[in-house]
């Protein structure tokens, strides 16, 4: 059971939140065209490392937050709330 | 479509067994060699687990391509081959899907005499279990789809259940028993024995397996692949194919490539040894959960992915709990056994949930990956059309629609709809 | 069989006798026994039957490190296979049973597969058995499956109880010896809250055998006890350690006892987050290769000791003990105090500081020395290295081959073992989560220097958890340092030396693996099965290791060791379910008017999380009459159904209305006040996502519905929406669907009911018409009625607040009832949606868009629109796609199937799609269908086929509208 | 036609007590409310804390906190949102005042019906609540006024610690989950004992 820390209700545990993927992908404007969206729904970094990521916080306080996981050792480093910033780089 | 096997050195044989017992073991030779890398290769394939070996093998045995390397980062078949639930099955709905495992299960059913190795293969039948009207007609369209292209399946009632499985709570609160799709072809192999045997077989063709090699970068000269960097020198290579399963993104990165893929972590249980109990494979709908039980006894099962992006073979505990829940709730008589070990592996999930075995826009560079949860079941059928299309530049008509650029088509094969939500499906 | 209880000594309790009994025999021991010890004491020297060659084994441990002492315990449900004698806990009435032999234990028929020995090595397996090809299923394997395995499952449900508990703590102690209580109570008098987990019955790990230290332990026990922050856990193994500091552990409640009490469970799966974990839970003695290890009369010293001082039985008259290191040398001497026969000890290095102190009490030491073999009768003793032996009269061999720190939890907390030549063992490496090891779990040996270790470890976990250490209290005084072991692996030497004794894997098994290439240890392992057995390999995994590097010409640390992964010991899967299996599996809702339904004859089924009425079943009916009679009653009549499962959305503020002009295909925006409009939403991907009906209430306030299964998700979808693409819409929500319950009054009587029962709203189709919202109360509620249809009859809904549905409920059957309303259940409404042609869960199967559904030009011309632009990709924008239509068959007495193919002719393979839902239909008077079917538009009237190869059944069918009531929509209107 | 606003949400059939007869069985007990909803239109947060305490005389508390004056209680649920909970008997009025209260300023959700109020006590009441819930609810890190959003018995619950001398916790369920959670916390409460009183019974 990982801790995440949300950003408003601080370190809880996973199974409160629903998770979706990769955060730094954005959705494109609506005339921007196919590949656009193609590369927004499909396409993924995957990286070894850090990922930063949408968690719901379905059962607590509703927001998707923004959280900065290492897809190797599960560590993570930061979160930030769904329409801030996460901090520029994690070492 | 299969070449005859050539006649290998240290066969093994009943012959063999007798003499090499009476001299206390001492004449077996290693199962494949630790060479040394040549400067360059007709093909490399990058990924020293079932499907790469597969594919080295059928380059030797169906092409007559032999001058080949298979290079591992660690020891071979360490990866998702020799941590998966070892199960078999080509039960699959959509054409596409259908087509390519049932080669797969077919070249399965001929393994042991292609390889000389017993990587026993057991047909003891996989049974998919339903739970409400609307599942049974959703598993009777898949079972139909099955029949219609020559598959083997049976639609079994509750009481055919119970007698096939006594053990499950047919009657289950929540998940009452419906009935179940019986595909009798369908079962276990030893996992490890299929990495042993694909290894051995290639060897004795000439492929040279090159362990402890790790590729760091795949080598580019106008369009066209060259080779591989690896930990253990530049190997040049007129064609590489790339079969790493959940390091296929990585491998894309080194190629400039960007894939729908994901590397999701999915966890698996033994239990310690029993008396027979569980004959065939059974999976339930509800609950996700699957289990059969292995020839040394222990009950080997497994369910749904932990839910969230990761390279780590680290389980954890959440879908520990809910998937004993599922055990105890589908068979009960499992609560006083103790589950021995459990482990992790990384799935290559596309946003499909279906493979791809294909070219890339790279002349000469290949990719086989997205196994997500199936991969062990698809290892000679992968190898097969891997090799096939490596050696031809084209696809075979088993593997055509297993492409990258389905995606970007919209010609997804979705079996269970989940969408392009690779944690959820 | 004589007793070899001691007279006098162990942490018995001699005054009460209990009963047991093992294969039918009927012994007896004392409280503070483990099954073990009891047998020992009644003179049980063969115990059980190993996994390849059905050899004879004896007991090799007093602990979880056994390989051999495995039997069934316990009877029927409560049957438990592989159960460790070692620890099991002796109870009146315990039941065992010896396991893997047949038909006995002294005689077992698969033991002739000894004599093929060298053919059965490791790996034989993958050799043979292929030929002829078809008998490795028929006759190979079954042989295999029944003489592999141990014990046999229960095969009933198991009556007992679990649950699982969660805590938490500043400091976690795994281990209660002298390491882990001072550990325990430097943490504790800091401040901390800690809990202390012990796998033992008994709080203490080797305090128990040591009786010099007896006064400070009970002083221990004694202050720990009176700190309120400490919580001590006997029973409980920690099995597992995690991500971010959670550990997991188990705690056998009950297991002590023939069953558990009433209301109690048998174990309780725990769970510990802790800021910072002491881990000194002790090391493992290890065995040494060497022929006839495994005979019956084997067993470890440290295990020797214990029965010795623990449990006062002699495990050995005449005892040889072989050893490489000091700790055995303990044994031998409390041996010969017990005075049972002669004690001779064989140590292989050539010099011993504590020779002459043994000695001195009449054990006969000899230096340089190796066991080359034993029997069981006579060990064959030798100089080291030599070839020639003589043999000592010996019932027992003490093995000693040095200890092994148990790194498992810290290798598996993430931390990399590293190797310790003095030790040649592996010891925990730097922590990379919040842990450290303490006392022989990292090497440090002797009670002194545990304490010392541990009470720093505790002070240190203390601070670095947040708390300020005083430590003080007094600490057994530092012993002296012991001599250094000499590495000793094997000895060489004619038989059978085994390095894993469960899965009979010998040292020429790994020499074997290693000659065909298998060298690395991964693949030895699985090669060989070495250490893969229900001990874990705990006596042997580095044995075979070493044996291994040999052959490889390579040093021990040069070969790795195996990755240690969950779990510690191994778990009942019904503890780690907890609570959480059956009826407990996931949670379950139930509507406001669950209890009316069960009160009124309502066969509730599960769908999804709810339980809902499936139908109503009246005295005498049977088959499909109910659902008969509900839909009749609906299309001729009036009925109610409860529909409050409907997933509700309140939508409020200035962007509500752009807010769903974007979630949907089509637009809200243009939706007066006051009326509703289906919607349909697609994901991203072009994929139909979700349906349902949306109300205007007022200019910023939407109240949105979802299907059942998609209220959730959806309401994530907006947020996810709203809250990371769009933040600039001001737009609010939350989910409203337990705050309304929802009636569904259907029928062309519907609104003569309801007229009579609603008060405040006017309900005739000018004022209300087909689509309009409005409020009014019914039996002085207040409700919200739509005037929406599912059945495709006249139909209203009515919202109320769910606390007075039944208040509601009963006024509407009140009025209802001259017309002879009926309350109908989802088969019903089943059947009367797929009688209407509304797509549901089978069609929106998460592979169909809006236009394979017959929606597509629901699709607004203009606007940002989720999904909107990859649902024009070529391949799901294609008109050929399956499209749905419905399917009747020619001959009505012929019947449909749901998962059925259509395809052009009987016989041919080509499918052009399936019938994805069908029912019986009452206006029809046949089975009809709804399917997705190629160029389904252009086929209506056509005469196809639905087959269903697994019923081995073809229909001739018709291709119809899938609107096959009323395709007009006329009676919506009425 | 107050009456029906005080309905249980658990059947007349369920059981009263259960569980071993031990000296410290839980006390449940079901505690109707008036709950409404109240969510601040886009930057309109101060105002929003501002009309609270001008209407009810309400402090709106920060995250994770709960705030009380006489008979009206805030609870924080998520960033400009709050659940204001009144006794039972202002089911009819609050929503509707709020709303006026509030117009253009937030959101007025009335959940009066949408969530169920159910309060455990007794000197074992953490560690039933530790078979249920992950969080950790021990004084040290869950004081009197802290509240948590979490899962409790795999459901989404509200709940916060009370005052008073016994321990006390209050937590507030979907009313469509009310009879699994009850369910979760008497099996939970098997070895201690429990007894059970729904609203109307409840001693107000």
């Amino acid at each position: 059971m990982h801790l995440i820390p949300c950003p408003y209700c601080g370190q809880r545990p996973q199974d409160e939140f629903h998770y979706r993927g990769d955060a730094t992908v954005k959705r494109p404007a609506p005339d921007a065209g196919e590949q656009a969206f193609y590369d927004y729904v499909y396409t993924r970094e995957n990286p070894r490392g850090w990922h930063d990521e949408w968690w719901h916080h379905y059962a607590g306080c509703r927001q998707w937050i923004k959280v900065r996981r290492n897809t190797l050792t599960h560590a993570v480093a930061a979160s930030a709330g769904p329409a801030d910033a996460l901090p520029e780089a994690t070492p | 479509m299969l070449a005859r096997p050539e006649p290998i050195a240290d066969r093994y044989s009943a012959w063999r067994l007798l003499t090499e017992s009476l001299s206390s073991n001492r004449g077996w030779k290693p199962a494949w060699r630790k060479p040394e890398p040549k400067p360059a290769y007709d093909v490399i394939i990058v990924g020293g687990g079932g499907h790469g070996l597969a594919t080295a093998h059928y380059l030797a045995s169906v092409h007559g391509i032999t001058n080949v390397a298979v290079v591992e980062k660690g020891p071979i078949g360490l990866g998702n081959a020799g941590r998966n639930t070892t199960i078999v099955r080509s039960n699959y709905g959509l054409p596409s899907n259908t087509r390519f495992y049932e080669w797969s299960l077919k070249l399965w059913e001929g393994l042991e005499q292609d390889l000389n190795y017993n990587v026993m293969m057991s047909q003891r039948g996989v049974l998919n279990l339903f739970h409400s009207d609307s599942q049974r007609d959703a598993t009777a369209r898949r079972g139909n789809s099955m029949r219609l292209q020559g598959v083997d399946a049976e639609l079994l009632d509750r009481e055919q259940v119970r007698a096939m499985a006594p053990f499950i709570a047919i009657d289950n609160p929540m998940f009452p028993i419906f009935g179940g799709l019986l595909q009798r072809r369908g079962g276990t192999a030893r996992h490890d024995a299929v990495v042993w045997g694909f290894a051995r077989a290639a060897d004795r063709r000439g492929v040279d397996i090159i362990e402890h090699c790790e590729v760091t970068g795949i080598r580019r000269e106008g369009g066209r692949v060259i080779g591989v960097e690896t930990t253990r020198g530049f190997i040049g290579a007129k064609k590489v194919g790339v079969a790493v399963a959940g390091n296929t993104s990585r491998l894309a990165t080194m190629a400039g490539l960007k894939l729908p893929v994901e590397s999701h972590l999915l966890q698996a249980f033994v239990s310690e040894a029993i008396k027979p109990m569980i004959d065939s494979v059974v999976t339930f709908g509800a609950g996700h959960f699957y289990i059969s039980q292995s020839d040394k006894g222990g009950l080997v099962f497994g369910g749904d992915l932990d839910g969230y992006n990761s390279y780590s073979q680290r389980g954890n505990l959440p879908l520990v709990e809910h998937l004993m829940g599922a055990a105890v709730s589908m068979i009960p008589s499992m609560s006083r056994l103790r589950v021995l070990r459990q482990w992790a592996g990384i799935m290559d999930m596309t946003m499909d949930s279906s493979p791809f075995i294909c070219k890339t826009p790279i002349d000469g560079l290949y990719f086989n990956g997205g196994w997500c949860y199936g991969g062990f079941k698809a290892t000679p059928g992968s190898g097969w059309c891997f090799a096939h299309t490596i050696a031809n530049d084209a696809p075979h008509a088993f593997n055509a629609d297993l492409t990258i650029e389905r995606f970007r088509d919209g010609r997804m094969i979705d079996e269970r709809g989940a969408g392009p939500n690779p944690w959820a499906q | 069989m004589t007793s070899r209880r001691l007279p006098a000594g162990g942490l018995i309790d001699r005054s009460k006798t209990i009963r047991f009994s093992f294969d039918g025999r009927e012994l007896s021991g004392h409280p503070g026994d483990t099954l073990a010890s009891a047998l020992l004491a009644n003179g049980v020297r063969l115990v059980g039957r190993s996994f390849k060659y059905h050899r004879p084994r004896g007991i090799m441990t007093a602990g979880p490190d056994e390989p051999n002492a495995l039997v069934e315990l316990r009877e029927g449900a409560r049957r438990e296979p592989n159960s460790k004698a070692t620890e099991i806990e002796l109870h009146d009435g315990l039941v065992s049973r010896s396991q893997n032999r047949w038909p006995s234990l002294a005689f077992d028929v698969m033991a002739l597969n000894a004599l093929a020995g060298k053919a059965l090595s490791a790996g034989f397996y993958y050799k043979t058995f292929m030929w002829p090809k078809r008998f490795w299923e028929t006759l190979y394997e079954p042989l295999i499956r029944r003489a592999a395995g141990l014990g046999r499952a229960a095969t009933e449900a198991d009556p007992d109880h679990y649950e699982a508990m969660h805590a938490h703590c500043d400091v976690l102690v795994v281990g209660s010896g002298a390491a882990g209580l001072a550990a325990t109570r430097a943490a504790g008098e800091a401040g901390a809250r800690v809990i202390l987990c012990e796998r033992d019955a008994l709080v203490g790990g080797g305090l128990l055998i040591c009786p010099q230290h007896q006064a400070w332990h009970a002083e221990m026990l004694a202050a720990l006890k009176a700190l309120p922050n400490v919580e001590i856990l006997p029973r409980t193994n920690v099995f597992g350690y995690y991500d971010h500091n959670l550990l997991g552990g188990l705690e056998q409640v009950a297991d002590h006892r023939r069953e558990p009490g009433e209301h109690e469970v048998r174990q309780r799966y725990r769970t510990f987050r802790a800021k910072q974990v002491v881990l000194a839970a002790g090391a493992s003695e290890r065995l040494i290769a060497l022929p006839g290890n495994d005979r019956p009369g084997v067993m470890m010293a440290g295990a020797a000791l214990t029965y010795l001082r623990r449990f006062g039985v002699a495990p050995g008259e005449n005892v040889v003990v072989f050893t490489n290191n000091d700790s055995a040398y303990e044994t031998a001497l409390a041996l010969a105090e017990a005075g049972l026969g002669q004690v001779t000890l064989a140590d292989v290095r050539p010099q011993s500081e504590l020779a002459g102190v043994v000695a001195a009490r009449g054990v006969q030491v000899r230096l340089g020395t190796e066991v080359a073999g034993f029997d069981g009768k006579v060990a064959l003793l030798r100089p080291r290295g030599g070839t020639l032996g003589d043999p000592v009269v010996a019932d027992l061999l003490c093995l000693s081959g040095g200890w092994n720190p148990n790194v498992q939890l810290a290798s598996q907390s993430g931390a990399k073992t590293r190797w310790d030549a003095t030790l040649a063992s592996h010891v925990p490496g730097e922590p990379v989560q919040g842990e450290r090891s303490a006392g022989a779990a990292r090497g440090l040996f002797g009670i002194g220097a545990a304490a010392h270790d541990g009470a720093e470890a505790g002070e240190a976990a203390a601070t670095a958890a947040g708390f300020q250490s005083k430590p003080g209290f007094a600490l057994p005084e530092l012993g002296r340092s012991e001599q250094a072991l000499a590495p000793l692996w094997e000895v060489k030497a004619p038989g059978k030396s085994f390095v894993d004794l469960q899965h009979d894997v010998t040292a020429e098994d790994i020499r074997l693996a290693h000659r065909e290439g298998y060298a690395h240890i991964e693949h030895a392992k699985r090669y060989t099965t070495h250490a893969m057995a229900t001990d874990q390999g705990k006596l042997g995994s580095l044995v075979g290791a070493a044996i291994l590097a040999e052959a490889r010409g390579e040093p021990v640390e040069a070969v790795g060791v195996p990755t240690h992964r969950p779990y510690t010991m191994p778990v009942a899967v019904g503890a780690l379910a907890g609570h959480t299996s059956g009826a407990h599996f996931q949670p379950v809702r139930r509507t406001a008017l669950h209890d009316w339904h069960l009160r009124n004859g309502a066969a509730m089924q599960p769908t999804g999380a709810w339980l809902r009425p499936f139908y109503y079943q009246k005295p005498g009916e049977t088959g499909w009459a109910p659902i008969f009679r509900e839909a009749r009653a609906v299309r001729s009549a009036v009925g109610i159904c409860d529909v409050s499962t409907l997933g509700k959305i309140d939508v409020q503020g200035p962007d509500a209305a752009t807010f769903l002009d974007r979630l949907y295909i089509n637009s809200f925006s243009t939706l007066a006040v006051g009326k509703c409009r289906y919607g349909v939403m697609l994901r991203e991907d072009g994929i139909v996502f979700d349906d349902g009906t949306t109300s205007r209430l007022g200019d910023e306030h939407f109240l949105v519905t979802t299907t059942t299964g998609n209220a959730a998700p959806v309401l994530e979808h907006m947020e996810f929406h709203a809250q990371t693409v769009w933040p600039e819409l001001d737009v609010q929500f939350c989910s409203v669907t337990d705050q309304w319950a929802q009636i569904a009054v259907a029928g062309p009587k519907a609104r003569e009911t309801l007229a009579a029962a609603v008060e405040g709203l006017d309900l005739s189709n000018e004022a209300f018409p087909f689509m309009g919202v409005g409020e009014g109360t019914i039996a002085g509620v207040p409700v919200r009625l739509f005037r929406i249809s599912f059945s495709g009859e006249l139909a209203y809904e009515v919202a109320v607040p769910s606390s007075q549905a039944e208040t509601v409920w009963e006024a509407i059957l009140a009025e209802g009832k001259p017309f002879g309303i009926e309350p109908y259940g989802l088969e019903a409404m089943s059947l009367m949606r797929v009688e209407k042609g509304h797509a549901a869960g089978p069609e929106l199967n998460g592979q169909t868009t809006a236009a394979d559904l017959g929606m597509g030009r629901m699709m607004k011309k203009a606007g940002d629109v989720i999904g909107r632009v990859l649902a024009s990709r070529p391949g799901l924008a294609d008109p050929g796609r399956p499209r749905l239509v419905g399917v009747r068959p020619v001959d009505p007495a012929q019947r449909l199937r749901g998962g059925a193919h259509i395809v052009g002719e009987p016989g041919s393979g080509t499918s052009l799609g399936w019938v994805s839902s069908v029912t019986q239909s009452i206006e029809h008077k046949c089975w009809i269908g709804l399917a997705l079917v190629e160029n389904g538009e252009s086929l209506k009237g056509q005469r196809l086929f639905a087959v269903s190869p697994l019923h081995q059944e073809s229909v001739a069918v018709t291709i119809t509208s899938p609107h096959h009531v009323d395709p007009e929509n006329a009676r919506v209107r009425a | 036609m107050s009456a029906p606003d005080r309905r249980s949400r658990f059947p007349a059939s369920q059981a009263r007590k259960g569980g071993r007869s031990g000296d410290a069985p839980l006390a449940i007990v079901e505690r109707p409310a008036t709950l409404v909803q109240v969510t601040a239109r886009k930057g309109r947060q101060a105002e929003l804390a501002a009309a609270i305490g001008k209407a009810l005389a309400l402090e709106l508390p920060e995250a994770g906190r709960v705030a009380t004056a006489a008979d009206k209680t805030a609870l924080w649920l998520q960033p400009g949102s709050w659940l204001i909970e009144a006794p039972a008997g202002q089911r009819r009025v609050l929503p509707a005042s709020l709303t006026q209260a509030l117009n253009g300023i937030a959101a007025v959700v009335d959940q009066s019906h949408g969530r169920c109020i159910i309060e455990i006590s007794g000197a074992e009441a953490r560690a039933v609540l530790a078979r249920l819930c992950r969080l950790d609810l021990h004084e040290r890190a869950f004081a009197v006024g802290h509240s948590a959003a979490t899962l409790v018995g795999h459901v989404s619950c509200l709940i916060h610690r009370a005052d008073g001398e016994t321990t006390c916790f209050r937590l507030l369920v979907g009313s469509t989950f009310a009879e699994w959670l009850l369910d979760e916390i008497t099996a939970a409460a098997a070895s201690y004992g429990w007894s059970f009183n729904s609203a109307g019974e409840a001693a107000a």
